[in-house]
């Protein structure tokens, strides 16, 4: 009971706090004083209430698209495991998690082409693009771990208890970081994709958006914080098994260790956007292979561990 | 002995003919060469006492010496063609090298097994096999429709010859029914070079090449 | 009556229906005499030889040089049946073409008809003669008589392929002459006094024969009869001759004349069979087979006759037959020459119309068949597929043996030769026949409508997609 | 008489019915569909009897195929695959009579006569227990494919098509006819059941059988034929061509190899190599294609590839005896079959449909259609999600059945094995991501934004028998997902999404219509849209070697650099393959061809002294001997 609790707040509040978190602290890195921590509740709580501008072209597929989304981002976020916590819905292995990204992003491109903006269909052509770059270490990142544990079921491979194997803490650590990159590209942040702006040469997710206003843009956003927080949090969790030997075995304490890596992630991530200039297009894969190649140290880590 | 010089000349006549380019030449020279081959024939039934062979001693005479050669004869005339050019190699340097095949052909008859019934018959093959050479030699090198029928009534002799003295001559029908389809052969030919000369105004085969792949 | 006066009618009527032809003026008269004349035959034979086909009986003994096989039943009634109805078709062609105005002399088609007469009554006689002697002057018989209807069109081109034909094929049959030579010198060195051409006893003494000459005599045979049935390289004749004959008379050349040379291979091959020599003279056949079946089927790839493409494709079934002599098969020889004369009559017949209907026979003139006449189209699609083994049409069946045997008997490079042949010349003929049936129609004349058709092609086709699935061992094993 | 055989009976007499009922008059032109459907109910019935009770028959004389007689026997997989064929047959059916009936009435009825035989075939193919009967009912189904390859428009383009089509189906029978024949000799005999594979002496005729299978399934580098034929053919017969034809040569290697329990590990190396190399290939060649039938043809090899890739996996499985996998492997394998039959066929007729209503199947020239199309759209949206197996529709019921296997596999000690499985699972993902990109650029470019074209523009929604069809297949491609464990709450967010979608978004009322953003530069052109060309640069840029891709553009003004006037720029692809192994091959063979023609030069002379060479060679050759 008390776990239904703690992820009905955490899906509440952790995604938008996390996104102002980082603002804040990319602010902060920038000398500036920044919008308040809050500021993505009222962002999405102001758009909630304004006129949406819909285009002549688009079918409902555009606002459908949007919505199915949210709701597979929902979903995900609702089935993941989060430590000692069993999710709230079970049964969802890795490729069902990978198919069920492929799917959010195969509606956001469908509806960023909806409307026949030559803006949104480029970005949605460079998603599809960055995806099929950035699937197999996502893949391999997460193999790893299955590997060590002998199943693909996303509770099973994160549950704290029964990872006997932590004495590879390598596996968790290379997962991690391959997580940690492939968020990046995902979530279309710093060396990929510049957020902040909104010139077409440079956004990837921006520019799907573009179409998007009111609702629709607010569920949009709202999606987009709950990816963060779904990788955030895996990436966490690996590096949490990684030291799991240092750690105590306290639920409640790991949960709270988690929660403050996700902080500490977007913290490095405030900072390493306001280190890194964003990459050329095409130097984009040259990034990307750095996530795959963290992905197969682990696999091959796994391998190794098990012979 | 006689009957190796009767033989052996007719080989020569057909060397002789691949000479000239006269077609009215070589016409005679096949035609002595065929009278020869019907006289080694006649001498062949004495030998051997066959009854037979004087029949095709006759035939041979009729229908080749006189028939086919004055049909050709006849021929030529109408058509009004008298010389061979040749195609490739020169008369004089073909005639040459058919005493090679000569030549060449008797070595090939010593590679054969002889009925040993007559020491002189081995010259028959020596004889028939030439003449099958020099036919075919004669077909490569001239131009004329008229000198190939010419080569090929050589070659055929050649094969009779070749018959008479190696397999002491085939059956009768089956000799007759040969020359039966030789002779039908030949009349085909001739109406052929008939309307060769009539439709193309030449009966120069190298000019029939416009069948092609 | 005796079967042995029926035997002797059905050769007779050929020859009195070639006199009669000859002597009527009009054309359809002597068609009619003719055609009736062949089918008659037909008949006649087919009461004589089915019983003896069905039983236990070997031979057929008429006289001391008329014997028959049941292989050479079965090549009678095949020759015969393919002559008859290239006649049968032969009549409607060449009314289709005094329309056209093509011809001009009436009395020219009784002559046509006249010397398939004869040619028909000179194939019969190769396959019964019992003489090697006999054998070659039907063969020789065959090839100046055909040489009359490559003839009967008395254009430049028809000329030009008569003349190589009767001079190629003429030395050709010299060579095979000299070889039956060699095979009756080599009797008699110990084997018969005073030696012998007849093919029972050169059988049955085969061991005692002199191997040199039986050899060469052999070697001898086998280019000449090959010259006649077209074994590369010695088919130069064949293209020409099928191409510039009247449709009909192509299809008889291809489809009998083509297996009475191969029967004369086989006969020649089988008297070698016991000797010392026997097994390279098989190797010999079966090379020479598989070199003309990879040959004709490059061959096929670039062509630019409609006529010519059919030419090749005979040669390559040749090759094949040839295969099958040279594996001693006698029940595949004869079916692949069975599925092929079928396809065959049937393909030069659609041609015939197609050559009428387009005025040419220039592949690349000819195109738009399927919106011109969609049923030639559809018959020449359908040969076309027959004629390069494919199923469910009979040569399926017949080279599908052939190539098992070739396997059984450890010729697994012929078996991977023929396929690949056999692709080869598929895909080539499928893209000659593709060019030909789509595209534009260039046709100014409305001559269209006016050509009569008749359904032996498609009964053909028919008969040969039937073969197909009657085909069985027990009605093949017999015949030897 | 079983049921089993009355049903077959049944089906043989009522498709015999269909093609006689092809020549009836115009006005009876629904005979010809519903007797379709009649002959694929009686199908079903007997696929299903003969599951329990199987088939097995013996055609006496006097029908003999020369060496065996008519014989024909089926098995599970080969009653399953029945079922399926007739399955597909009533939306086949209901599709093609609204199809074709604009056509005259010819190229109608050859059309119909030309699908019985083919189906006829098809489905008889797999029940053939010889191997001369096989070959015969194979040649047939091919050539009757080719037959409708080339039933559209009998244009050079489609005679092409079928040329392409039936010399590479020529040359697959060849493989297969040479390694039956190899068959033979090592098991004398034609039965199929008595051939048993595996041993070192059949290892010939299993490279050649499966040589043969590839390249009628259309796997690299086989596939070159697939493309075209896809194309070229009417919609309905390029769905059952892509979603039946490509499977017979896989069904029939499973019931070779993996039915007589033979596990020759070099066939399953063969298997999974050509498979992942074609399940790229195939989705790469995808994606860059504009040509909507070429799209799902090019998707056919991928998917064929994955099952390939399957079938040699749990090949591999079976020689380590790895049980447990290859029979969750197996499964995987037949499932992906059927649904890739389903979702295949969907899109296809969706191609049709659109290709029907606006003449085109270029996907530059369309657009827009959502809204003329609604129906469509949705279908096709449907299939493409399951094309590129999105949870929870079949597609992804089946890919991940091959996951599971495949890490279970994975998870073996034999660490070749765990290799292998973790490369094939890294294969599938990118193949997965990029179909995702081919198909939202064939939906979005297609369905969406504005009309290219006045074609697409005044398209109108097809009618209704076009839709029944399609939402027959629809609903198959869900229905496995509904019933699919791994799903189950998926479906409740899928519902919940409707709901949101029907009942709260909708009401909202602050709504206001506007076009499309366009940086305050006046309305967009439909010109002004992505194409498919841009949307497939920055992934085809990335494989441009394979694809031989090339950027031409061409800038023209005064001053070009800062004021061009006009700006062309084209975009070419062109199988490496196709341009450096099949082109030079085809040139090859016919200079060869031209070679041997000048042999034949037209002189006598010449001719004379071949034959003189002849009888020298023959001599002097018997002699030497």
């Amino acid at each position: 009971m008390v776990s239904y609790i703690v992820y009905s707040i955490m899906i509440l509040i952790l995604p938008l706090l996390l996104m102002g978190f980082l603002q804040k602290i990319k602010a902060k890195l920038q000398n500036r004083i920044g919008a308040p921590l809050l500021q993505p509740f009222f962002n999405v709580l102001k758009l909630w209430n304004k006129t949406q501008i819909l285009s002549e072209d688009a079918s409902f597929l555009f606002r459908f698209g949007i919505l199915l989304n949210f709701c597979i981002a929902t979903y995900l976020i609702l089935s993941v495991p989060w430590l000692n916590f069993s999710p709230m819905i079970m049964g969802l292995d890795l490729f069902l998690l990978v198919y069920l990204l492929a799917a959010a992003r195969f509606f956001n491109i469908l509806s960023a082409l909806d409307t026949g903006s030559p803006f949104g269909a480029f970005s949605g052509s460079r998603e599809a693009a960055l995806s099929f770059l950035v699937e197999p270490s996502l893949v391999l990142c997460l193999l790893a771990p299955g590997l060590l544990i002998n199943s693909n079921v996303m509770s099973e491979m994160f549950a704290f208890k029964t990872a006997v194997n932590s004495d590879n803490p390598a596996v968790w650590i290379f997962a991690s970081l391959g997580l940690f990159i492939t968020a990046l590209v995902e979530l279309s942040r710093m060396p990929v994709d510049d957020p902040n702006t909104h010139l077409e040469l440079t956004m990837v997710h921006e520019a799907m958006i573009i179409e998007a206003s009111g609702r629709n843009l607010a569920l949009c956003e709202y999606s987009y914080a709950l990816k963060l927080t779904l990788f955030f949090g895996l990436s966490v969790q690996c590096f949490l098994h990684a030291v799991s030997a240092f750690l105590p075995s306290n639920e409640w304490l790991t949960l709270f260790f988690s929660v403050i890596g996700m902080f500490f992630l977007a913290a490095v991530l405030a900072m390493l956007e306001t280190v890194l200039v964003k990459l050329k297009w095409t130097k984009c894969p040259d990034f990307i292979a750095y996530a795959l190649t963290m992905g197969m140290f682990a696999c091959i880590v796994a391998l190794r561990g098990r012979t | 002995m006689i009957f190796t010089l009767l033989i052996l000349s007719s080989a020569i006549m057909a060397v002789l003919m691949v000479g000239t380019g006269q077609v009215r030449s070589n016409i005679i020279f096949y035609s002595f060469q065929t009278l020869l081959i019907a006289l080694t024939t006649c001498v062949f039934a004495y030998v051997e006492n066959e009854h037979k062979h004087y029949i095709l001693a006759l035939v041979i005479f009729i229908v080749k010496t006189m028939g086919l050669s004055l049909f050709l004869l006849w021929l030529t005339k109408r058509i009004g063609t008298a010389r061979d050019t040749g195609t490739f190699l020169p008369h004089p340097l073909a005639m040459h090298l058919s005493v090679l095949l000569l030549i060449f052909a008797q070595i090939l008859s010593c590679q054969l097994p002889h009925l040993s019934k007559l020491e002189d018959f081995s010259a028959g093959g020596t004889a028939g096999i030439s003449l099958i050479l020099t036919g075919i030699l004669f077909m490569l090198t001239r131009r004329l429709a008229i000198s190939q029928v010419l080569g090929f009534l050589t070659m055929e002799n050649g094969i009779f010859l070749f018959a008479l003295t190696q397999a002491s001559g085939m059956p009768l029908f089956v000799e007759m029914g040969i020359f039966l389809d030789v002779f039908v052969a030949v009349m085909i030919s001739g109406l052929l070079i008939f309307r060769i000369k009539h439709s193309f105004e030449h009966i120069d085969v190298t000019l029939l090449t416009s069948l092609k792949d | 009556m005796s079967l042995e006066t029926i035997f002797w009618s059905a050769f007779l009527l050929p020859l009195l229906g070639a006199l009669c032809a000859g002597l009527f003026s009009r054309s359809s008269l002597s068609g009619i005499c003719a055609i009736v004349s062949s089918w008659m035959s037909l008949i006649l034979l087919t009461y004589v030889l089915l019983p003896f086909l069905q039983s236990d009986k070997t031979v057929l003994f008429f006289s001391s040089l008329i014997v028959c096989s049941k292989l050479s039943a079965a090549f009678l009634l095949l020759t015969v049946l393919v002559v008859a109805t290239a006649l049968t078709q032969s009549y409607l062609f060449f009314q289709n073409e005094f329309k056209d105005g093509k011809l001009h002399q009436q009395k020219h088609i009784c002559w046509f008809y006249s010397f398939s007469l004869l040619f028909l009554l000179a194939m019969m006689s190769v396959f019964v003669s019992e003489n090697l002697g006999t054998l070659w002057i039907s063969v020789e018989a065959t090839s100046l008589l055909s040489a009359g209807l490559v003839y009967f069109s008395r254009t430049n081109h028809a000329i030009e392929a008569t003349w190589k034909y009767l001079i190629i094929c003429s030395v050709g049959i010299a060579f095979a002459l000299l070889g039956t030579i060699f095979i009756f010198a080599s009797s008699q060195y110990g084997a018969v006094e005073g030696g012998s051409l007849s093919f029972a006893i050169l059988e049955a003494k085969s061991a005692l024969l002199q191997p040199l000459l039986l050899k060469l005599g052999f070697i001898f045979c086998l280019v000449g009869y090959g010259t006649k049935s077209g074994v590369f390289p010695l088919h130069s004749w064949l293209p020409d001759a099928h191409s510039e004959a009247p449709a009909p008379a192509s299809a008889m050349l291809s489809a009998s004349l083509l297996n009475c040379a191969l029967f004369a291979i086989f006969k020649v091959l089988k008297i070698t069979n016991l000797s010392s020599c026997g097994i390279s003279c098989d190797r010999a056949c079966l090379w020479a087979g598989v070199i003309t079946v990879l040959a004709a089927s490059f061959f096929l790839i670039k062509q630019h006759g409609l006529k010519r493409l059919w030419a090749y494709s005979s040669i390559e079934n040749v090759g094949l037959m040839m295969v099958a002599i040279g594996l001693g098969s006698a029940p595949i020889f004869f079916l692949q020459a069975l599925n092929h004369s079928i396809v065959k009559v049937s393909l030069f017949c659609t041609a015939g119309n197609i050559i009428q209907i387009c005025g040419t026979k220039e592949l690349s003139h000819i195109s738009g068949l399927l919106k011109i006449s969609p049923l030639n189209a559809a018959l020449l699609l359908l040969g076309g597929l027959a004629v390069t083994g494919t199923p469910p049409f009979g040569t399926f069946i017949s080279e599908w043996m052939l190539l098992s045997l070739s396997v059984e008997r450890h010729f697994a490079v012929v078996a991977v030769i023929i396929l690949v042949s056999l692709t080869i010349a598929f895909i080539a003929i499928i893209y000659h026949i593709g060019r030909m049936l789509i595209g534009n129609v260039r046709i100014e004349k409305t001559n269209i409508t006016s050509i009569k058709y008749s359904a032996i092609p498609l009964l053909l086709i028919i008969v040969s997609v039937a073969l197909c699935f009657v085909i069985r061992p027990e009605l093949l094993g017999e015949i030897k | 008489m079983t049921l089993t055989e009355i049903f077959a009976v049944a089906t043989l007499a009522s498709i015999t019915l269909t093609q006689l009922s092809v020549f009836l008059p115009g006005k009876y032109r629904l005979v010809t569909p519903t007797l379709f459907c009649l002959s694929a109910l009686f199908g079903m019935a007997f696929s299903i009897f003969s599951l329990s009770s199987p088939l097995n028959f013996v055609l006496h004389s006097p029908v003999f195929l020369g060496l065996m007689p008519v014989q024909f026997a089926s098995n599970c997989l080969s009653s399953a695959f029945c079922l399926l064929l007739c399955l597909l047959l009533l939306p086949f059916a209901l599709f093609s009579q609204s199809y074709i009936k604009t056509k005259n009435s010819l190229e109608t009825r050859f059309f119909w006569l030309t699908s019985g035989l083919f189906v006829l075939s098809m489905g008889s193919v797999l029940l053939s227990s010889n191997a001369i009967l096989f070959l015969i009912l194979w040649e047939v189904m091919s050539l009757s494919s080719a037959a409708l390859v080339a039933s559209e428009m009998f244009t050079r383009n489609t005679a092409r098509a079928a040329l392409i089509y039936l010399s590479a189906t020529r040359v697959a029978t060849a493989l297969i006819a040479g390694g039956f024949l190899a068959a033979y000799y090592s098991f004398k005999s034609w039965n199929f059941c008595d051939w048993h594979f595996g041993g070192t002496n059949s290892l010939l005729a299993e490279i050649l059988i499966t040589l043969g299978c590839l390249i009628k399934s259309g796997i690299w580098p086989f596939h070159i034929w697939l493309p075209y034929a896809y194309q070229a053919a009417p919609a309905p017969s390029a769905a059952l061509m892509s979603g039946l034809m490509g499977k017979v040569p896989i069904i029939i290697l499973i019931q070779f190899f993996l039915g007589h329990s033979s596990h020759s590990l070099f066939i399953a190396y063969i298997l999974i190599v050509l498979g992942a190399i074609s399940t790229l290939w195939g989705v790469i060649f995808s994606l860059v294609q504009n040509d909507l039938k070429k799209i799902l043809a090019y998707s056919s090899v991928e998917n064929l590839g994955m099952i390939t890739l399957t079938l040699g996996i749990c090949q591999l499985c079976k020689h380590y005896p790895l049980d447990g996998v290859a029979s969750v492997l197996f499964a995987a394998l037949l499932f992906h079959i059927f649904n890739h039959a389903i979702f295949k066929s969907l899109l296809f007729l969706g191609a049709g449909a659109i290709y029907k209503q606006t003449r085109t199947s270029n996907i530059n020239e369309l657009g827009g259609l959502s809204r003329n199309m609604p129906g469509t759209f949705l279908f096709f949206l449907i299939g493409g999600a399951a094309l590129c197996s999105l949870p929870p529709l079949n597609g992804f019921c089946s890919k991940w059945l091959i996951y599971e296997g495949l890490f279970k596999l994975a998870l073996n000690k034999d660490i070749t094995l765990c290799v292998i499985a973790l490369l094939v699972i890294l294969v599938l993902i990118i193949a997965g991501a990029l179909s995702l990109a081919t198909v939202s650029k064939t939906i979005s470019i297609v369905f969406s934004g504005r009309p290219r074209t006045k074609h697409s523009g005044q398209a109108t929604e097809c009618d209704f028998a076009i839709n029944l069809s399609q939402g027959i297949l629809a609903v198959l491609c869900i229905l496995p997902g509904l019933f699919c464990v791994q799903s189950k709450y998926l479906w409740i967010s899928v519902l919940f999404a409707i709901i949101f979608y029907a009942g709260f978004l909708k009401q909202n009322k602050q709504r206001k219509i506007y076009s499309t953003w366009e940086c305050g530069f006046g309305a967009l052109s439909s010109r002004m849209q992505q194409t498919s060309e841009s949307f497939s640069q920055p992934i085809a840029v990335f494989f441009s070697p394979l694809l031989r891709y090339k950027i031409v553009a061409e800038i023209t003004g005064k001053d070009r650099r800062h004021f061009p006037e006009r700006v062309k720029t084209e975009q070419s692809t062109q199988s490496v393959l196709e341009a450096k192994v099949y082109t030079p091959l085809v040139v090859f063979v016919s200079a060869l061809g031209r070679h041997i023609n000048r042999l034949q030069a037209g002189s006598i002379h010449i001719y004379l002294s071949y034959l003189l060479l002849t009888l020298i060679t023959l001599i002097c050759l018997e002699l030497v001997w």
